[in-house]
């Protein structure tokens, strides 16, 4: 019973998943672009680089990166604190 | 049908790659192969973003000594960049668990590990 | 593992570092970037593990200097953003300016590193957090599951 | 202090980021200075809340545009869309800030005396801020995929501080299951901001909801984000984790968890009001959030009837809780298009929702801390196993009636005065959910009426003969969240009329949010 409902979500999911890919997304290789555009265009005025996911990445969603390198200093954090020794075991 | 099948393969393969970590997650009790369920499913939304931002016949969006033509978009790669930096801290911790897990069962079996009901 | 692996990682360590600091270095010329970089030389000392064991490895990159290390790339991450808060948080307040400060010509052109004006500097601190980070990790790691404990 | 407060929304996250990159250095050296460290920092960072409170309930919306020239610099010249990351901060947001601010000073001080002498105390309070600059980014950020970002340093931060305590294999397989529920939740919102980002080229959050056309493609954005934020909240289908993480983590921990998902509750009450708003179909998503909060609601309180493990039975009882906050919005969300019934009860219910968001954080957190207690001196989380506990905790056992009493709704505590507002709007809107309601909340008093019985009175059993109260710390930690509760229960008018209020007016007005972004283009 469970089997045959998760079988059920995963296929009805990916009929959706398959005909939203086909039907409603732009075009393959022809995407809006509007946003993207302006940072192309103004990545070398803006920020002084002629790597503009570079520019994008440090300094137009620099707060991403910050967050992205926030989540592996926790992550690391993290596995340190887990694999840490001294913590005696004892059966729970 | 087959021509736009043909057209938006990455597409395709994405949601391919999607139904296979699904499948993974929801049907295998290794623990190891759940982390590897969440890899793929990381690894297909990665191929999916990345697929949203090409242009055809575009180039590198990379000023230095670049080739004439459209360039494609930047975005997306920023955020598939932040999204394998995620992964890879996901899967790092994920793994640190299952050896604990491990050392303290003896056991990858997610059904024998799990004392706690509810 | 055997003499002359061990003899060959070691050389090869020194290409590993060379490239991976080129590739932090030059992240806002070509591609790359911090994280590219340090998974590089991350990747170097994985290398450098599976040759001469994490036993061996433990004894030069202590837990504490790699903490260290990867506290003081995020710091100096975060201190470069805190630095344009006069402006706006996260404002690229070096362009323009002597270090690193270059404009490049609108459109193609050859690339010159003295540009990009905070991006090398976050590079370089994301690319400290990286290699120490990842490095730490995977020691970690390496170590639990040989039965040794860090620390 | 005009410059403090035009930056504050930054500093509130910035600061708590770099606290926590320094407590490592500061930890080698000396650990009281990075416990003073941390309480301070975190002291500070509740100051800006409040100061950034004042202002925005007084003087509107506050955005931030990160790397831009002028901070309120949303669209930059030549452009018709923001193009940086902004940060927006309207009602909803520094009501959800307040609720993060005192949790975080709540749990950091009960740390203090409960993490005593446990190993790897620099990474935990490193994770543990952390945990808070991530919640806190979390509601004030006004793009998507930052959105994404900051649950994902949640969660990562959240499953190692579950697995703090490594010596049980309860803590560690708690935090395997949070970490791959999070990382499942949060991969399915990428993708659905991929799919939105697919159609419009935008990732704000303002821009977006002034271009949503509702299209099909939308349609399935809007499920999967409803479903991997309920995931993330512990809405029904999904709750199964929730019990196995909230059990075996810290209690401080604990307590910062449940306000995490408040902060997925944030985000799925920002995506259905702001994001979608009046596009949605209402009626239908609103009685989808319904129907999860109804049997939330059941599920929740049937389980913990159930449960002889005290820290699992009040992890149900968040559950059930969870579920009246996402009744309340359901009941705005459906009526969101209608102008006279959200008039009538439609905000009445959101502004119960949203003040029962506060209260489920304070009485819940309380529960929680007495329970984290009563295992920090007879170290078993077994009702069976207790009995007279009142007679030497005498402050411990007065602290879980309080909760307890709050949680089920009797006045005059914090419980009643938000889950009235609920009842009667809902009581306009369909009068079979208040009763059930109601139901659910004569169970919950049955509940807890038994633990506490089995827990604190009877006989002292001899093994705990000489039990003593917790140390003072973790008493001052309870005593800041027990006067709240009484403050809120005793003047409950003024508090929805200083924060709630604002709050709600914040959600329904999906106008002003994208105004605030686009501005002056038409």
């Amino acid at each position: 019973m469970r089997q045959f409902f998760a079988w059920l979500c995963l296929i009805v999911l990916m009929v959706f998943l398959v005909i939203g890919g086909f039907k409603m997304i732009h075009p393959f290789g022809e995407p809006p672009s509007a946003m993207d555009q302006y940072i192309i265009d103004n990545s070398q005025k803006e920020a002084g680089s002629n790597n503009v996911v570079a520019a994008v990445v440090f300094d137009y969603r620099g707060f991403d990166t910050l967050g992205e390198a926030t989540v592996l200093f926790a992550a690391v954090t993290g596995v340190l604190l887990v694999l840490r020794a001294g913590a005696k075991k004892e059966e729970a | 049908m087959i021509e736009t099948l043909i057209r938006n393969f990455p597409l395709v393969a994405a949601v391919v790659l999607m139904g296979i970590g699904l499948y993974i997650l929801i049907f295998k009790r290794n623990l190891i192969k759940i982390v590897m369920g969440i890899t793929i499913l990381s690894s297909s939304v990665n191929l999916f973003l990345v697929t949203l931002g090409y242009r055809t016949g575009g180039i590198a969006p990379i000023y230095t000594d670049a080739p004439e033509g459209l360039m494609v978009l930047p975005v997306v790669q920023a955020l598939t960049l932040t999204n394998i930096v995620i992964a890879v801290a996901t899967s790092a911790l994920i793994l640190s668990l299952v050896i604990r897990i491990y050392r303290h069962t003896g056991s990858l079996d997610s059904k024998k590990s799990r004392r706690m009901k509810g | 593992m055997s003499k002359i692996v061990r003899t060959v990682a070691n050389q090869l360590m020194l290409f590993v570092l060379v490239f991976g600091l080129y590739v932090i270095m030059h992240g806002h010329v070509t591609p790359g970037g911090g994280f590219q970089g340090g998974a590089v030389i991350a990747s170097g000392v994985v290398m450098l593990i599976v040759a001469f064991g994490s036993g061996q490895i433990k004894k030069s990159l202590r837990e504490r200097r790699l903490s260290l290390v990867e506290s003081s790339g995020a710091l100096l991450f975060i201190l470069v953003a805190f630095a344009g808060i006069g402006t706006v948080f996260f404002y690229n307040f070096l362009v323009g300016s002597r270090i690193f400060g270059g404009i490049p010509p609108t459109g193609s052109n050859p690339g010159d590193v003295w540009t990009g004006g905070v991006i090398p500097l976050m590079n370089l601190g994301v690319g400290l957090k990286v290699i120490a980070g990842l490095s730490a990790a995977v020691l970690a790691l390496a170590l639990f599951s040989s039965g040794e404990e860090m620390e | 202090m005009a410059t403090l407060i035009e930056h504050s929304s930054i500093l509130i996250i910035a600061v708590p980021l770099l606290i926590a990159f320094l407590t490592p250095l500061i930890g080698m050296a000396s650990k009281k200075a990075r416990n003073a460290v941390v309480i301070v920092g975190l002291s500070f960072v509740a100051f800006l809340v409040f100061a950034l409170a004042r202002d925005v309930i007084l003087n509107g919306i506050h955005t931030y545009t990160l790397g831009a020239t002028s901070p309120s610099l949303t669209i930059p010249e030549g452009a018709m869309m923001p193009i940086r990351i902004i940060l927006e901060v309207d009602g909803v947001s520094v009501f959800m800030g307040i609720v993060v601010a005192i949790v975080s000073l709540v749990a950091v001080v009960y740390s203090l005396s409960s993490m005593k002498g446990e190993t790897g105390q620099n990474r935990f309070y490193t994770l543990l801020l952390l945990m808070v600059a991530g919640a806190f980014g979390m509601v004030f950020t006004g793009d998507l995929f930052n959105l994404f970002v900051f649950l994902e340093i949640t969660s990562i931060s959240g499953a190692a501080l579950v697995a703090f305590k490594t010596r049980f294999a309860d803590s560690q397989e708690g935090g395997f299951k949070y970490i791959v529920v999070s990382a499942v939740a949060s991969l399915m919102v990428l993708f659905a901001i991929s799919l939105l980002y697919a159609q419009y080229n935008l990732l704000n959050i303002g821009a977006l909801a002034a271009a949503m056309q509702y299209t099909m493609l939308d349609r399935i954005a809007l499920v999967i984000l409803i479903a991997a934020f309920a995931m993330k909240l512990g809405g029904v289908p999904m709750h199964m984790w929730l019990s196995d993480t909230y059990s075996v983590a810290p209690v401080s921990i604990t307590v910062l968890l449940i306000t995490v998902s408040q902060a997925s509750m944030y985000a799925l009450m920002r995506i259905g009001f702001i994001l979608y708003g009046v596009t949605l179909d209402l009626a239908v998503v609103g009685w989808i959030i319904i129907a999860i909060g109804i049997l939330s609601m059941f599920i929740g309180v049937t389980m913990a009837v159930r449960q002889t493990d005290i820290t699992r039975l009040i992890a149900y009882n968040c559950v059930c809780e969870s579920g009246f906050m996402l009744v309340g919005f359901g009941v705005g969300l459906a009526v969101l298009g209608n102008h006279t019934a959200l008039r009538t009860y439609g905000t009445t219910a959101i502004s119960g929702a949203i003040f029962h968001m506060i209260n489920h954080a304070l009485f819940e957190g309380l529960l929680f801390l007495v329970a984290g207690a009563i295992f920090y001196r007879i170290g078993t989380r077994d009702l069976n196993r207790m009995g007279g506990l009142g007679h030497t905790m005498k402050f411990t056992a007065a602290f879980f009636l309080l909760g307890a009493l709050a949680s089920s709704g009797l006045p005059p505590f914090n419980g009643f005065a938000s889950k009235i507002l609920i009842y009667e709007s809902v009581y306009q809107f369909n009068p079979v959910l208040t009763i059930i309601g109601i139901l659910v909340s004569i169970i919950t008093l049955a509940v807890f009426v038994k633990a506490f019985f089995s827990a604190f009175t009877g006989a002292v059993l001899p093994k705990y003969e000489d039990i003593k109260e917790v140390p003072k710390t973790m008493i001052a930690a309870m005593t800041i969240f027990a006067v709240i509760i009484i403050i809120f229960g005793l003047f409950p008018g003024l508090i929805v009329d200083w924060i709630v209020r604002p709050a709600t007016d914040a959600l329904v007005d999906q106008a002003s949010y994208i105004n605030t972004i686009m501005g002056a283009i038409p």
